[in-house]
Order: C-alpha cells, then structure tokens, then sequence
C-alpha cells in the first residue's frame, strides 16, 4: 500500500510517500505506526508520540483504531490547520 | 454554480461574486482569509501544504452538506497553498440564496468546516529563518462542533460570534 | 477603517474588499444584496427611494454598533438608489476582523439591522407599467427584533439561517 | 417646521415637503397627522389609516404618540423596505 506523510511527519520521516507491504497482523493505522516506528530513527521520532498523529484512509479521515482494510493509500498527519 | 478549486495562484473575490450573481441569486455572502502577521511581528510568510485529491473531496463533500442544509443558488470555496506573505488571501468561502440568512450562514459554516474537515497544514517561516508548524485550535474544533448540535436545523449555532 | 455611502452609481464588491483588507486584517465577511426578479417574473426595475441626511445617520449609527459589539478592523455600508433592474446591486454590507466569526456576525448584523432602521423605500416597476411599493416584511422585523434578544451578547441569533 | 412626506405618502399628497406651522395643540404627530388630514383629498387619503405611517423626529425614528417638541423637521412614511 502507499503511505503518505505530510507536515512534520513528512519532515521527521523525510520523504512525502512510499510503497509498502506491513506484514499480517497489522490491521489498524495504529498498529502500522508501531511498525512504521522500527523502520529507523526519523519513524520513530515522527511517531514517538502519536497523540498528536492523524490519519485518512483511502483520503478519508479515520480513528487510529479504525479496521486498516486493504486501503490503496493511507496519509499520516498532524491535526490540520487550514482556512 | 458549484466551484471548488485548491491553487497556488491568487483568487479575485469581485469577479468571484460576479460570477455567483450570474447565476441568479437574491443575495451573495462571502468570508474571505487573509495572512495575518503575528501579534509580535516576525512572520515572513505561511506555507501552506495539503493532501492533493484528499483536499479537493473533502471541499467537494463540504459544498455538498451546504447545499443539502440551505436553499443555495451557488457556492464557491477557493483555497490557496504554496508561499503566502502576510495580508495576502488564502481562502474564499461564498454562498448565494434567494434568502440572505441562508446565504450568510452556509458561508460561516462552509469556513468552520473547512478549518478542522479539510486537510491543510500550515508552517510559520519567520524573519529569523526559523519555520514551525502552527498548532491546530481548541475554537476550531468547538465551531466544527458547534454546528452538529444543530445538526436538523439551519440555524447559526450560538457562540459564533467569538470563535 | 470605516466607509458609508448611499449613493446612484454601482459599487465594486471585489475593490470594496480590497480597501477592508489594506487595512490590516485577518478575515473580511460581505454580504452583496441583489435585484430579484420575481417568484412569477414581470418585473422591471426596482425604484429606490431614500430620505436624505437621516439615512446616512442611520447607517452610521448601525456601523457605531457593529463596531462597539465586534472587534472589528473594518466596516463598509454601501446602499444604492434610484432605479434598479434584476441582477442589479442594491446594497452591500461588510465587516474585517481578526476573528472570522465577528466578521460573519457584524455582517449579518448590519444587513439585518438596516432592512428595518434605514429609511428606504421600494417601488416595483413591473413590465405591465403599473408601480406598486414594496410592503415591509415581518421576517425582517423578526431578524432585527433577534439580535436584542442577545443585546449583550456577541452571538448571532437563533433562526438566522431562514430569515 | 419643515415636513416630508416618502413612497406613497409623497405621492398621493402630492409634494416631497412643505413648511407649516401647525397651531398650538398639535403636540405629538398623531396630532399633526390629524391637522394635516383637513388640509385636501390628498392628505386624506394619505392618511385615511394611521397604521402603516411612521415617522421621524428631526431624523430620528418616533412613535406616532411622542412628544412633537419644536423639531426643525419631521417626516411621515410608511415602513421601510431597504436591503
């Protein structure tokens, strides 16, 4: 599935998306996050807190203990800031 | 007359209203954002990032819920991203009706949906060279919430007036 | 930032905007009010009368209030005469502030307060050939009558979204 | 004092304004409303109803029952309709 970042995380993590396969098991975007975190430094400082972490999947805002699904996409983010 | 756009260049709110008279109206209300500088000072200009196709959905759904709620002739939401200095635009929001209080209350809904449904993030780059990401608002979050409690009804909700 | 006018000549919404925001401000609400035609058509131009010096302290006055009630950085009342076809302006009513929703509420404010305290006078010409004057509506009582019910407050009224 | 007269009251009597000097007595503008229905069929018929008449003391908004004073001008009207 592609992961996007965006505003800080994108920063932290340092690229704005990618494609990847999360193993079974990992069936809510919190559950992704935890393994996310393990893929290296800039992972586990974007998300080393995930109060402040949102997130869309298939472009549509959901809880991080949403069912993950087999989503095309998913987007991390901090609360937005728009208008 | 529906436009929803997200772009980088600048809005002409006049010809905007122009074109939401063109299709017939009684009365056009419209908010427009502005850059503001900080109270202190300092601030250079905002970037503004969003979620491309995610953004342009969210808008669509929020004209959509407008239109379900008031009797509109025409709405139009425009939002900017990129580099914006202060006292530049970054949003417009504006509904025509046959009837001024639907006008004026789809547009105030239309901008406090917009700020908390609708993914922008915002990063302060300051005179100093340094640049931070702004924090999103308790009040945003309560205007948001504000309209669900009515959510039946047309009516403002209370405590706009502050928010 | 304040400006009030009754005047023959149209008005330009989007320069209107323009001045509101060269003032310094974080967002600016209008509400442009336009010449309907009517629900059955057949009608021609609206007459606009006014009683001279009265409205202008009239409008001043409401712009006084707007202003004491909302932290505002602007506040425009533009209000045409003479004689008027469909699609035409009639009147706009515009507030800037550095809090979206006093912008919103000082709008809606000014309009509503204006349809009842502001001496101005309709006559319909129709295509037949025959005036008649526009009665006076009690919907516009009701939404100016609203906002006392709040007098001390900053919100806007209950029931706005139908007036 | 000076009186003008808007919309269909200016119509049917016939003049936008007029100087008078209504007789002592006429001391609120129902009465001066009442002096004025005797001087022609078009002030009459103006005032033939007193319900959809309003008026302004020296520019400002008064009921027809408040007190006239010496204004330097009063205008009759029917309810506004600007907007």
């Amino acid at each position: 599935m592609r992961i996007l970042y965006f505003a800080w995380l994108r920063e932290r993590i340092g690229k704005s998306s990618e494609e990847l396969e999360p193993p079974p098991g990992v069936d809510t975007p919190r559950a992704l996050i935890n393994w996310l975190r393990a893929r290296g430094p800039g992972y586990a400082e974007a998300f080393s807190d995930e109060k402040p972490v949102r997130c869309a999947i298939d472009q549509e805002f959901q809880p991080l203990d949403a069912p993950l699904g087999t989503p095309k996409e998913i987007g991390f983010f901090p609360p937005v800031t728009g208008g | 007359m529906r436009l929803v756009a997200v772009q980088e260049q600048d809005f002409d709110a006049g010809a905007l209203l122009a074109r939401l008279n063109s299709a017939g109206t009684g009365g056009m209300a419209s908010f427009t954002g502005i850059v503001r500088q900080l109270p202190g000072g300092g601030l250079r200009a905002l970037r503004l990032e969003h979620y491309p196709g995610m953004t342009e959905k969210a808008l669509e759904r929020l004209a959509d819920e407008a239109e379900a709620r008031w009797e509109l002739t025409g709405c139009v939401i425009i939002h900017r991203v990129g580099r914006l200095e202060p006292g530049q635009n970054i949003v417009f929001a504006a509904a025509s009706s046959a009837h001024r209080g639907d006008a004026l209350a789809a547009t105030a809904y239309l901008i406090d949906q917009l700020k908390t449904r609708a993914p922008f993030w915002k990063a302060e780059e300051m005179e100093s060279g340094a640049t931070h990401w702004v924090e999103a608002r308790e009040a945003d979050d309560e205007a948001t919430a504000a309209w669900s409690e009515t959510a039946n009804a047309t009516n403002l909700p209370r405590g706009q007036g502050r928010l």
